[in-house]
């Protein structure tokens, strides 16, 4: 059985390490702060400028000046520092944010992301993403296996303009996580969801990959 | 001292402003924008504006406003989802449209403050926005040429100020406000509060007064909030 | 969370010192400088440094301690004016010296800990620092190329900390220090005073946590000045 | 009668106008502040991370955390704020600050300068000479109008290592005052000191210079 997005946004979170400063991407990525181990301690970046990001606001505690990339409203914590855009993207190119867990439309085998522009649609703009895949040290790519039409969004080579190349460490999908010691090196199945065998893996991937669960 | 103060968004904006002229505007999304100044310039009827802000607006507020009344040829930014007038420019054929990557647009208004007329990043090689640049080895690894923005006036929102020009800003609503305080070649700044000399922190300064040549106190502030997410107390 | 606080500065640098290395020291002459790191530094015995720091102390304080212990291969720095075993070591040939532009060398810490590998400025244009560097010309004026920096180690001073790394700088003694905190691969810090978590203003916070992997308090800071210039009371 | 320093000073004071952020250098210029026309405010920069620099300490109000450029003991005044080296620097070079008055060994008829490096003597470094003149709007350079020696000093080039090429906008030495209304210019001697003779300034002169007294 594929797992859930609560479960995918679980396995995710298995690859924090405590100590670790980490950027969540928009959509299924926030859901990743939910299921932070109890042992590991954890610090959000955000990239409009704030590390420490607290959960969303009770009514009482909405301020407007306290949002997240996403423009959502959220809170501050003990350990929240606020700096401007140029120093928080300083901060992410320059490779001290420790892991980003981002959305994806396309997944290319050697690593290459497209998530910003759909063509035929209107371009809402790239913001952050090309300088979080750039820069941050792990990036891992949480997105469904195959798109609404069925068709495989893990593929030989991204057919969506390009958000990074050779960026993508790690890929957790509800069909199982494909992994990569080093950008020398292709991608490995290393896990599967329960239920789910190699052969369905195979059959709804376009990318090469090596088989190591 | 040279007075700083002006008493309206229109008066701080007096002579400043001409046709087809450059605009940095801080804000994100809608948190941290010169609202006041924003409306003090669809107000002058100045035309066929350059904006460098992050977002657009919304479509009845940010810069949202001078897309309405068309006073804005060409924006650069990084992400303008929630503008359905901007999309229906864009596609028109009415407007263009530079995107950057967000860092990238914040670096590049670092530069343009600082003097530096160009620098190299790994952001964005490989993809449309590399195209045409300049492309450069530093230790076995390819980066890109972006260069350094100026504009003739930058509009930004702090919280407080001093009558130096001294200003701080509140949360994130910081974001792009005190880069592009640096890239103006004038930069007029809106405070919800203005302090006595000597009543900030030196320490505790986000933007020196050597950036803000006018200065103006709002009120009103409306402060919109995008998508306001909740929990439940506890 | 990852526990930052160490109980010493020899305790703080167990682990990250190794011959040939290279160490970004903040401060500005003798000001906000991380004296007890130095003096660890000095203890360790470590070789073969190439430090980069805008000055090189004084005979007997500062960096100058490592100088007379002959710790130092190599200064990067803007002025090393105060220093007789400096000159002599120099002039000797014992020890390396490469002189950059005091905005210079600050840039490049910068650069090197935002992820830029290289960047144009007018400075030193047309002097010995231009040589054989890449000249350019950006809207008809020549610019050199002058590259990041990076350190294996940051030494820094503050006056300020939480457990979490928050930094806070007092005065003049901030100078070199956020910046070099930026771009060490691991950073150091030392200061005056541990507060607890939440007492920082977060608007306030002039390094962040995430640049500042160990931290000490240091005892008995000497602080000593080189120029004591006083008026007369009124 | 040439000026004395004290005059120099004045003299290079009257080049201020109200609301400049100026940055002096370390010796004679620092004598600048002292001569500031009482109508006029400015405010000084320290390039070690200062706006806003104040007069030396009283013996009570000494603070080693507070220091100018030149490692001098200073104060602070209500209008201060503190930032970093490298956000100094970025004032500096971005063109921000309206004034430098410095000192110089060799000024040239192009706007070279040279100031911070006699061969044969121990090299202590640039500082920040070479930024300022690079990105002040207006160098004024406050110097001898001879050497010890009594060789001129403003000269058809410099024979000294450059601090910067074609930067420097006004001469203020004992002698007179020389300006250029722009780059495109050569220097006009444009004020003599009293009972100073064009004559006695060519004599003293190498570099070429029109006479607009």
């Amino acid at each position: 059985m594929p797992w859930t997005r609560d479960q995918m946004a679980a396995r995710a979170a298995e690859e924090l390490e405590d100590g670790f400063y980490v950027n969540l991407g928009i959509g299924m990525p926030t859901l990743v702060a939910n299921h932070v181990p109890e042992h590991i301690d954890i610090t959000l970046q955000s990239e409009n400028g704030m590390l420490g990001m607290g959960p969303y606001p009770t009514e009482d505690e909405v301020d407007p000046d306290l949002i997240n990339a996403g423009k959502q409203t959220i809170t501050q914590m003990r350990r929240t520092s606020y700096f401007g855009s140029d120093d928080s993207f300083a901060m992410i190119r320059g490779g001290h944010i420790d892991m980003s867990i981002l959305g994806a439309m396309e997944v290319a085998e050697n690593g290459d992301i497209a998530n910003w522009m759909i063509p035929g649609k209107m371009v809402k703009g790239m913001g952050g993403a090309m300088d979080l895949v750039a820069g941050v040290k792990k990036i891992v790519v949480l997105m469904d296996h195959t798109n609404k039409a069925g068709e495989p969004k893990f593929l030989k080579s991204c057919t969506l303009p390009l958000t990074g190349t050779d960026v993508v460490d790690m890929i957790v999908t509800d069909l199982g996580v494909f992994g990569r010691p080093d950008h020398d090196s292709g991608f490995r199945l290393i896990e599967l969801a329960p239920g789910v065998t190699v052969d369905e893996v195979r059959s709804k991937t376009e990318a090469a990959f090596e088989v190591a669960v | 001292m040279a007075e700083k103060l002006f008493q309206s968004a229109q008066a701080a904006l007096d002579g400043l402003l001409f046709d087809g002229m450059t605009v940095m505007a801080g804000g994100f999304g809608l948190c941290g924008i010169p609202e006041h100044l924003i409306a003090a310039l669809r107000n002058s009827g100045v035309n066929d504006l350059t904006c460098i802000s992050n977002n657009a607006g919304v479509d009845d507020f940010g810069l949202g406003l001078l897309l309405q009344s068309r006073q804005i040829k060409k924006m650069i930014s990084s992400y303008v989802g929630e503008n359905k007038e901007f999309e229906r420019q864009y596609l028109g054929g009415e407007l263009e449209l530079e995107f950057n990557p967000q860092g990238t647009l914040a670096e590049r208004c670092r530069a343009g403050g600082a003097g530096i007329p160009g620098f190299y990043t790994k952001t964005g090689v490989g993809t449309v926005v590399a195209e045409g640049k300049d492309h450069r080895e530093f230790g076995g690894e390819t980066y890109i040429m972006e260069t350094g923005l100026v504009a003739d006036l930058s509009i930004v929102k702090a919280w407080k100020a001093d009558p130096y020009g001294n200003l701080v800003y509140r949360k994130t609503a910081r974001n792009f406000n005190p880069v592009m305080a640096t890239a103006g070649k004038v930069t007029v700044a809106e405070v919800e509060e203005l302090v006595e000399p000597g009543d900030l922190d030196a320490d505790c300064i986000h933007t020196p007064g050597i950036y803000v040549q006018r200065l103006i106190v709002g009120k009103n502030f409306e402060k919109r909030i995008e998508q306001r997410t909740v929990r439940e107390a506890a």
